[in-house]
């Protein structure tokens, strides 16, 4: 199996936007992006990206959750920081958060969480210190932040190491 | 048989080039060979042309144009044959002698052979266009004729005035044919010559005189362009002997005696011929008394000559005809023996100068007896044959022709030059031949070969025949030239030697004795005085003609050239940007043009201020471009996004698609070229602008919004305009499911009803890429731009000055987590070309928007990895993909030749497989796939050649920062 | 809609040009790629505007002017996309290898005297 | 636009309010690219839009696609996708620039970049 | 079904085209491969093109398909169609017949002075091959952009300072140029509705006024587009230096270009609005008249002006030119076949005089041995690359090399009784010309500053080549016999050998021209041939 | 009514996106700094995508999918570019 697909979750991914791409569930369809995700997971074999397994996926429905609800709150709390942004200042500031995630893989995916919620901005991630420095627009909550990062990153690091 | 005359010389010259150069003598003697039977074809001819006839001989060379070889000998004709082959002959017995042992003598008998070719060409031939033709050739062998000695700087001089002169007149003379032609109708010369009053009346009369004489008078050296001539004396002497004074400078007065029955006898003749033969004859004849050189007296007293024919052509009295074609003989015979005894004299002595010359009789006494000789017939002594023409001429002087100044001055002016005349000779012979024996020449002179002075012995023999019995030598031969150019005008005429007392006789006894006095009272300072005659000494024609020549072909070309064009480009561009202008408006102005109506209504508010927004973005990037190079390129993204959004607005996907892919390849090229850039200073204040700098701008601003204006007025009145019905748009939608099989009208004329443009389109790219690739390998960076970026420094000198980090440590930190992103993308953008491929026959996409997306992929693993991580992992071989695409796209074009159809013809069906269903087999899909990797092998390329330069920067750096050591080492 | 997108046109074809005519040659290839963007609506204005009438028909379909857009100037545009594309990666490289050669990003290869 | 009047009416409210709501949030989130006074709050403006703006007007067009084609693919889900995926990458890399620059400039509103340790073990 | 005979005429396009593709791949080294495999395609392409024009000659009945050619199997208008007829064959013959030449000639050592020198040389061929042949106005933008890429990259073969300078130049006035190029057609299109010549041809006496005066406006920007190409002042400044800087192979093959521009100026200025246009007929004329008389005047003062040979055949270049220009603007039926054999024969002097131009100053100075000029230009890649000789060097140089200057001296000048006279003669005599039925045609102003023009232009190129000629042959002291392999001064000496063959053969040769003409001058029916032609498989 | 409801709701849809768009222009232009430019002409993308799907949803077309997904997927190419190019001075190393 391995032999043959070398990333099957990400060839399976690859497949389903196909098919979505085309929208159509036509055995010629199919049959195409079988293939063509299979070709491609074989590319990417090439670019040597590191391993991932997903360990726990009951987990991941949680943390689905979890962001989907911070980022519509956050929606919300920018907005309002952006619509009240002439009448004073915002409290805005950078924080570093520890975050101790080895896989680049759970790295890259908390940046993506972190950056589709609005409020926080990712900056730098020094790999030895295991630190995380963090733009925040809403600084005076900065513990409330510190918690959710390391939320997140415990999630990630549960389910992808 | 006439075509021997071209033939033969022409033939020899171009076996002569092929002789050994050190076999002199055989090439002379193969070269006099071929003269000799030209001579002996002429006189066998005699016999044809005696009794009036004309020889013909015609073959088609271009009868569309009435240009035709043809070749024509009337008598005339047969006596210039006569004079040209018979002299030709002589010369090249003499110049077996005369050249040097290290001269390239087959060269020179080559190109001697090849003029006298020409010359010949130039008085049989038949038609005016073929003369013209010939006339050039005499020019321009005679150019190199003059140039054989080119190490000499006067001979390159010499060879250049007189082709410049005498190549000038002849495409002068040429118009004047044609115009003769135009009048005829015809350039064959007895059509013309049968159209004397046709032309004499022609509204273009004067045009053609002036043009043909322009030839003429060049050619013989007439004033105000006779000072060629001297200065052709840089030649060897064979080469005067015979151009100079027997053949080419006859040409002239030739063609105005082949003419004379159609253009002679109106007053702008008389005038113009008359008064440029008198200046000559006068100026030659005095000019040639203050000469120290020996040639250039004779070339002085050949333009004087000269003259004097011009003169009796002048007057337009058959007579005075016949005397000028009696004295075009005699001066051959006389002034060639005179070239070649100066040669003799050159050849034996090593020296041509009058001064440094005398009692040369004492070594050389029988060539000087016959310098003396055929100076006495130069200068007109009675019982030698210069006299009889000359007498013949000053009876013609004193007749009344017309009743004018001109006419009226004449005889004084014979009278006067023949008296110079008389001098200039005496001056010869007497500081050459006479006086103290000479000390300080060069060599010890003696008598020259036996042979070498054969040429001239006949030649004076001859003078002195045809001046005592000239009725029965030269009499019949003359009589039958006279008749054939004068036919039924031909006067009765007598030869005698003696007329009885008569004012000519008185003439010349007054010119005799009062040149013989003038000698004496002017000897001392000729002995010592410089070349040149006083006063006119200053005012050298050629001096004039080189000044005139080097202003105008070289000062004022220069500076007109400067003036008119320039090397800059933003003229050139401004230029193109108003003449497009002008262009587009002027047809638009002149029909009346009017404004389509404004049309307010309608206006979807969000597309306005989309543009507002492309709008400020194209302004706010021509504003930024200079100071803020990465803004002006931002806001050119947004101008580029602006643009497809508009294409998706208004139905047209593909566009959409297309644009946005190319927008952003285009970027990332741009920011990777930027890096290569100079660093710009900033922006100076407004107030420090000079104002012609804000003039400038102002004026490309004002016509950058006119064009702009212009483009958009266009845009709107073709759009408000109805559509035409039957375009061809309407076929293609009609055509294109049924016949092109597919259902993107756009993406099936692309692959199939216009896949043709696609095919030269790719190539396009191809091409691009290999250019581009090309100039890159060359590619040397500016030493500015050789040093890594600011940023790169700082970063490694950070990591440099922390020893518990490793080099490069900055930028791996940098890109750690966006290059797991990217690279997990790489995949997905594969899955995205794909789709844009397949889809692309049926809705938008295709082959070009999925190569663009696939190299889109491969940057961003550059982007991320950079360039050696990336070339460790991914083979790339755009090459190999430009070269399948090609190939690709045109076997399967070609493929439809198997099937009997053109080029590119598509074979598409719907087939119906089991399971999968209908799927849609054109062969268009086949070509989209050699379009996919054509793009994508050419953007990959391009985009990698670019990104190596870094590489290739750091490398050279590196060996840069080496040398000074390995210097310093050594 | 002819109105704006004519205005459109003229902007983008007058800045465009404008840059043309300027000496540095960074200038030239901005003003190049805005030129572009110009023709290119250009020609795509020729075939008429039309919303939501794209050139895809149904399968089995026959088109006509009145409910598709004019797909000829659309085929042209993308040819000139891609001639245009091409042409602007060959001048930029033309241009670094004047500035690697000359020194300067003038256009002449040279800097002017003083001024512009 | 004649298309869409045969919506539903129920179905045509919620694609239009998400449509306007989407917009509105989008239009906020780049106010605050106008608004916000430096360049790291304005870092946090675009992801309104590419979260709230993008969720929101995507589910506006699979709505009124679903309804109206009765089509069950939402193919607007890569778009979501990969807007939530790709993002970060550009904001990520801008904002270490923009640090990068500020620190090298010396400015005094930006964290220093803190002092390096020694890496305890190996990748 | 066609006959193959039939896919003749599309050869000279795709054999280019693919033979590019195959050189590719090859390594650089394989040099000399590489020229074989491009100097076989170059060789039938010219066998191709001789057999297509002898064909042409023969009568439009004699050709394959009615010489129309329908890409994909569309009929004309709707598709693109390949049209040969006696004009198209004729510069074919003469492009390709070059071509051979400069690539014989680069094969030398040229070849060697960059990367992928053969497969854009092949490419150029294409693309002249296919602008000379289609009938459709867009594609012959995409040939003209095929072509003029090529010769971007044919320019800058070899980079170094001087060609990056010139090429810049040419480069951005090409662009701009052909962004009005895109404009007319576009335009045309938008107002007629069709992009196919003969059509064009056919509609335009039929349309509305306003829509006329739109095809007007799209034609005079198109025309301004050739007209760079084709090198009118003023909009030829870039021209001598980019012709100047290029290397001898490319520059000879340059000699064409201009050539393309005039040629399309001719086939639309007759086909478009020639006698059938009605109120349109003759647009135009009367600009090309004068730009072209000031670009002949421009090119001569050039040419008196130039120093550097190279610059010298630029502006000759110009000359010829201007010269085709001015004779096409006074719209002379007559002239139009001594036009036609004038641009044959000054395309080739001009070509055969860019190759030997470095052949003659190789020997001048041996310090400025071009190779050691792009060396300094080489990056550190090529270090390694030596320089290898072909063939033999040969004795007499310098003797061979003198007459291959006169003769095209000799030919530059007009002077006779080669064909650079007789051409000047036929575009005399067909002004000058006057047909029986109407003597009274007087000669105008704007005749009399031609002939002057004409005359001058031979004139001002006799005394610059003679002053050059002088310096280089004659004046030299002790300059070194310039080492010249058979395989350089070969192409030269046929290149002049066809100019000498085409003067004595003159009269086949203008019979041949003024066929051209005729059919030139019947547009009709030439739309009709087009438009008509059948499609393959009896659709 | 509904019918005009839906015209007009859609319509201040777009208005409100091309509003926000002219927001990200102006960042483009006045900066002060590049990152902030490059940050404008990144949401300004954002912006047009979003503007292509109201588009959609007002014509009922699907023909505005392409050019949106692509802007999704690869549209951040250039702003990575530009990022990297402010970061390192130099797009690929
Ligand atoms: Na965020
Ligand atoms: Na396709």
């Amino acid at each position: 199996m391995r032999a043959w697909l070398p990333y099957p979750l990400f060839s399976i991914a690859l497949f389903l936007m196909w098919l979505l791409l085309n929208q159509s569930v036509a055995p010629g369809s199919i049959i195409v992006g079988v293939f063509l995700s299979a070709l491609l997971g074989w590319v990417m074999v090439k670019l040597q990206p590191t391993r991932s397994r997903l360990h726990r996926l009951g987990l991941m429905g949680g943390l689905a959750l979890t962001v989907a609800a911070d980022i519509i709150r956050s929606n919300v709390a920018v907005a309002g920081i952006i619509l009240r942004a002439r009448g004073r200042p915002a409290n805005t500031g950078f924080m570093s958060v520890d975050v101790d995630l080895e896989n680049e893989n759970a790295l890259a995916l908390l940046a993506c969480i972190l950056t589709a919620t609005p409020g926080t901005a990712w900056l730098e991630y020094d790999r030895r210190r295991k630190s995380l420095l963090i733009h925040v627009l809403d600084i005076d909550n900065e513990d409330l932040w510190r918690r959710t990062v390391k939320r997140y990153a415990a999630g990630l690091k549960e389910i992808l190491e | 048989m006439l075509s021997v005359f071209i033939l033969a010389p022409f033939g020899g010259s171009v076996i002569a080039i092929f002789f050994p150069s050190d076999q002199r003598g055989a090439t002379a003697w193969f070269a006099g060979a071929i003269a000799l039977i030209c001579f002996l074809v002429t006189a066998g001819l005699y016999p044809f042309v005696a009794t009036g006839g004309v020889l013909r001989f015609e073959l088609d060379w271009i009868p569309e144009l009435g240009l035709n070889f043809t070749l024509r000998m009337d008598g005339f004709a047969w006596l210039f044959s006569a004079l040209i082959t018979a002299i030709g002959f002589l010369v090249v017995l003499y110049a077996r002698y005369y050249m040097a042992e290290e001269d390239p003598v087959p060269r020179f008998f080559a190109l001697f052979l090849a003029f006298m070719g020409s010359m010949l060409g130039v008085v049989l031939s038949g038609n005016l266009i073929l003369l013209a033709v010939f006339w050039e050739l005499t020019s321009i062998v005679s150019f190199l004729l003059i140039g054989y000695w080119h190490h000499n700087a006067h001979a390159r001089e010499g060879a250049r005035i007189a082709l410049t002169m005498t190549g000038m007149g002849g495409l002068a003379m040429l118009v004047g044919m044609l115009l003769i032609g135009r009048v005829v109708g015809s350039y064959d010369l007895d059509a013309v010559l049968a159209s004397g009053d046709a032309i004499r009346n022609d509204p273009l009369y004067n045009a053609i005189l002036i043009l043909v004489l322009l030839g003429a008078l060049t050619k013989s050296a007439q004033f105000p362009f006779h000072f060629w001539l001297p200065h052709a004396m840089a030649a060897p002497t064979p080469v005067s002997a015979y151009l100079h004074s027997a053949t080419m400078v006859k040409a002239g007065v030739f063609l105005l005696a082949r003419l004379w029955p159609v253009m002679a006898g109106t007053d702008a003749w008389f005038w113009i011929v008359g008064l440029a033969g008198l200046t000559t004859l006068l100026l030659g004849a005095y000019f040639a008394i203050f000469q120290q050189d020996l040639k250039g007296l004779l070339a002085y007293s050949t333009i004087s000559h000269l003259g004097l024919i011009t003169v009796l052509l002048s007057l337009g009295s058959p007579l005075a005809a016949v005397a000028a074609v009696f004295h075009i003989v005699n001066h051959a015979t006389f002034k060639a023996s005179l070239f070649m005894a100066a040669g003799i004299i050159d050849h034996e002595t090593g020296t041509r100068d009058m001064r440094r010359l005398s009692g040369l009789f004492h070594y050389m006494p029988i060539t000087a007896t016959l310098a003396m000789v055929a100076s006495a017939a130069m200068a007109g002594v009675p019982l030698l044959n210069g006299f009889l023409s000359k007498e013949m001429f000053f009876a013609e002087a004193i007749e009344t022709h017309l009743v004018n100044a001109l006419d009226a001055a004449t005889p004084y002016v014979a009278t006067i030059a023949s008296m110079f005349a008389v001098t200039y000779s005496l001056r010869f012979i007497h500081s050459v031949f006479f006086g103290p024996l000479p000390s300080d020449l060069p060599k010890k002179p003696h008598e020259p070969p036996r042979w070498m002075r054969a040429p001239v012995d006949f030649l004076v023999l001859a003078c002195l025949v045809v001046g005592i019995i000239p009725a029965q030598t030269i009499g019949p031969f003359l009589h039958t030239a006279v008749v054939s150019i004068l036919r039924e005008e031909t006067p009765s005429y007598s030869l005698a030697v003696w007329h009885g007392w008569n004012i000519p006789l008185i003439m010349s006894f007054v010119a005799l004795s009062g040149g013989v006095g003038l000698y004496f009272l002017m000897r001392s300072y000729l002995k010592t005085g410089i070349e040149g005659p006083p006063i006119f000494r200053l005012l050298q024609g050629q001096r004039i003609f080189e000044r005139v020549l080097v202003t105008l072909s070289w000062k004022w070309a220069r500076s007109l050239e400067q003036r008119l064009g320039t090397r800059h480009l933003q003229p050139q561009m401004r230029l193109l940007v108003f003449l497009a202008l002008a262009a587009g408006a002027l047809p638009l102005a002149v029909g009346g043009f009017r404004l389509p109506q404004l049309v307010i209504r309608g206006i979807d508010p969000a597309f306005a201020l989309l543009w507002a927004i492309g709008i400020a973005c194209a302004v706010g990037s021509a504003f930024l471009a200079k100071f803020h190079r990465l803004a002006a390129l931002v806001l050119l993204g947004g101008a580029g996004l602006v643009t497809c959004i508009t294409f998706v607005w208004l139905s047209a996907p593909d566009l959409a698609v297309t644009q946005l892919l190319v927008e952003i390849v285009t970027t990332v090229l741009i920011l990777l070229g930027l890096r290569w850039l100079p660093k710009r200073i900033e922006e100076p204040e407004t107030a420090d602008i000079p104002l012609k700098v804000r003039f400038r701008r102002l004026r490309d601003f004002l016509l950058a919004a006119m064009a702009g204006g212009g483009v958009a007025l266009v845009a709107y009145t073709v759009m408000t305009r109805p559509l035409t019905p039957d375009t061809i748009a309407s076929y293609f939608l009609g055509q294109a499911y049924h016949e092109g099989g597919g259902t993107n009208v756009v993406n099936v004329i692309l692959v199939d009803f216009r896949g043709f443009d696609t095919l030269g389109e790719i190539a396009v790219l191809c091409i691009v890429a290999l250019t581009v690739f090309a100039l890159l390998l060359r590619f040397r960076p500016h030493p500015d731009s050789l040093e890594s970026p600011e940023q790169q420094r700082v970063q490694n000198a950070y990591d440099d000055d922390h020893p518990e980090r490793a080099e490069g440590e900055s930028v791996a930190e940098y890109l750690h987590i966006p290059s797991v992103i990217m690279r997990w993308m790489f995949p997905v953008t594969g899955m995205l070309a794909a789709y844009l491929f397949l889809r692309g026959h049926d809705l938008p996409g295709g082959g070009f928007a999925a190569g663009i997306a696939m190299s889109i992929g491969f940057i961003l693993q550059y982007m991320s990895g950079g360039t050696r991580w990336v070339e460790e992992r991914l083979r790339i071989h755009p090459l190999r993909w430009m070269s399948l695409g090609l190939l690709v796209a045109l076997a399967t074009g070609v493929g439809s030749w198997l099937f009997g159809y053109p080029f590119l013809t598509s074979r598409s069906e719907y087939a119906s497989l089991p399971v999968i269903g209908k799927v849609p087999l054109a062969s268009a899909i086949l070509f989209d796939l050699g379009v996919f990797s054509l793009v994508l092998g050419a953007t990959v390329l391009m985009l990698i050649a670019l990104a190596h330069q870094s590489v290739r920067r750091a490398a050279r750096a590196h060996a840069r920062a080496a040398r000074p050591e390995r210097e310093a080492a050594q | 809609m002819e109105l704006i997108l004519s205005a459109g046109i003229g902007a983008l074809a007058a800045s465009g040009i404008y840059l043309l005519l300027r000496p540095r040659t960074y200038q030239v290839i901005i003003g190049l790629s805005l030129l572009s963007y110009a023709v290119n609506l250009f020609i795509f204005s020729m075939g008429r505007l039309r919303v939501n009438a794209p050139p895809v028909l149904e399968p089995g379909g026959v088109g006509d002017l009145l409910r598709y857009t004019d797909p000829v100037p659309q085929a042209l545009v993308l040819t000139a996309i891609v001639i245009g594309f091409a042409m602007t990666a060959l001048f930029l490289v033309v241009l670094l290898a004047s500035r690697g050669f000359t020194g300067t990003d003038h256009v002449d290869g040279r800097e002017p005297p003083r001024g512009d | 636009m004649s298309h869409l009047t045969d919506l539903p009416s129920w179905a045509a409210i919620a694609v239009c309010g998400l449509l306007l709501l989407g917009a509105a949030m989008t239009l906020i989130g780049s106010l605050g690219l106008l608004r916000l006074p430096s360049f790291y709050d304005r870092l946090h403006a675009p992801t309104i839009a590419t979260s709230g703006g993008t969720i929101l007007i995507c589910l506006a067009s699979m709505l009124c696609f679903a309804v109206l084609q009765s089509r069950w693919i939402f193919h607007e889900l890569l778009i979501i996708f990969f807007v939530i995926v790709t993002t970060p990458v550009t904001l990520m890399l801008l904002g270490q620039a923009a640090l990068y620059r500020d620190r090298v400039e010396n400015r005094a509103d930006v964290p220093r970049r803190p002092k390096p340790v020694a890496e305890p073990d190996t990748e | 079904m066609t006959d193959w005979l039939h896919h003749l005429l599309i050869l000279p396009i795709l054999l280019p085209l693919a033979v590019a593709a195959v050189l590719i791949p090859i390594d650089e080294r394989d040099r000399t491969l590489k020229g074989a495999i491009g100097f076989a395609s170059t060789l039938v392409v010219f066998i191709v093109a001789m057999i297509l024009m002898r064909l042409a000659a023969a009568g439009e009945g004699s050709l394959p398909g009615g010489g129309v050619y329908q890409l994909g199997n569309w009929p004309a208008p709707f598709g693109i169609v390949l049209v040969l007829d006696r004009l198209s064959a004729l510069m074919l013959c003469l492009a390709s017949g070059l071509a051979l030449a400069a690539q014989v000639y680069s094969m030398a050592r040229w070849h060697t002075a960059g990367h992928h020198f053969h497969s854009l040389f092949q490419l150029l061929v294409a693309g002249l091959n296919g602008a000379f042949l289609t009938g459709d106005l867009f594609n012959l933008f995409v040939f003209f952009e095929m072509m003029l890429a090529a010769s971007y990259g044919l320019l800058l073969h070899g980079s170094g300072p001087l060609r990056v300078k010139a090429g810049l130049h040419y480069v951005a006035i090409n662009l701009a140029a052909s962004s009005l190029f895109l404009i007319g057609v576009s335009l045309i299109y938008g107002a007629t509705g069709t992009l196919n010549m003969a059509d064009l041809a056919a509609k335009l006496a039929t349309l509305a006024p306003g829509t006329r005066q739109l095809v007007e406006t799209g034609a005079a920007v198109l025309g301004v587009a050739f007209l760079v190409k084709a090198g009118m002042w003023p909009l030829s400044f870039w021209l001598p230096a980019a012709y100047a800087a290029a290397t001898p192979p490319v520059a000879a093959v340059f000699a064409i270009l201009t050539k393309v521009g005039i040629y399309v100026i001719l086939r639309l200025h007759m086909l478009v609005f020639g006698t059938a246009a009605g109120a349109s007929a003759g647009f135009g004329q009367d600009w090309l008249l004068t730009g072209g008389m000031l670009t002949i005047a421009f090119g001569t003062i050039g040419v008196l002006a130039s120093q550097a040979m190279g610059r010298l055949a630029g502006y000759s270049v110009l000359v010829s030119s201007g010269t085709l220009l001015a004779a096409i603007g006074l719209g002379r039926p007559e002239m139009l076949a001594g036009a036609l054999l004038y641009l044959v024969s000054s395309t080739l002097t001009i070509a055969a005089f860019f190759l030997l131009i470095e052949l003659v100053e190789r020997g001048r100075d041996a310090g400025a041995d071009v190779l050691a000029v792009t060396m300094e230009a080489y990056g550190d890649f090529d270090e390694d690359e030596e320089e290898e000789e072909v063939g033999v060097a040969i004795p007499g140089t310098m003797a061979i090399l003198g007459l291959c200057f006169c003769l095209c001296a000799i030919l530059l000048s007009g002077l006779p009784p080669l064909s650079g006279f007789i051409a000047k003669f036929a575009l005399l005599r067909g002004l000058f010309d006057v047909p029986e039925a109407n003597q009274a045609i007087a000669i105008s102003a704007a005749d009399w500053t031609y002939v002057a023009l004409l005359i001058l232009s031979g004139l001002a190129a006799m005394i610059a080549l003679n002053r050059v000629g002088i310096r280089t042959f004659w004046a030299s002291i002790e300059g070194t016999i310039p080492r010249v392999v058979v395989i350089e001064i070969t192409p030269v000496a046929v290149l002049l050998a066809a100019c000498v063959f085409l003067s004595f053969q003159a009269g086949p040769a203008m019979r041949y021209m003024q066929a051209t003409a005729n059919d030139l001058l019947a547009p009709l029916a030439h739309s009709e041939r087009v438009l008509s032609a059948p499609r393959a498989g009896g659709q | 009514m509904i019918a005009l409801a839906i015209v007009w709701s859609i319509l201040l849809a777009q208005v409100m996106l091309a509003l926000a768009m002219a927001f990200a222009l102006y960042r483009m232009i006045k900066g002060p700094r590049a990152q902030d430019r490059i940050l404008g002409l990144d949401t300004l993308y954002i912006n047009a995508m979003l503007m292509l799907l109201a588009f959609g949803i007002r014509t009922a077309n699907t023909i505005y999918f392409e050019t949106a997904l692509i802007i999704a997927l690869i549209g951040f190419a250039s702003s990575i570019a530009f990022a990297k190019f402010l970061m390192r001075g130099e797009v690929i190393e």
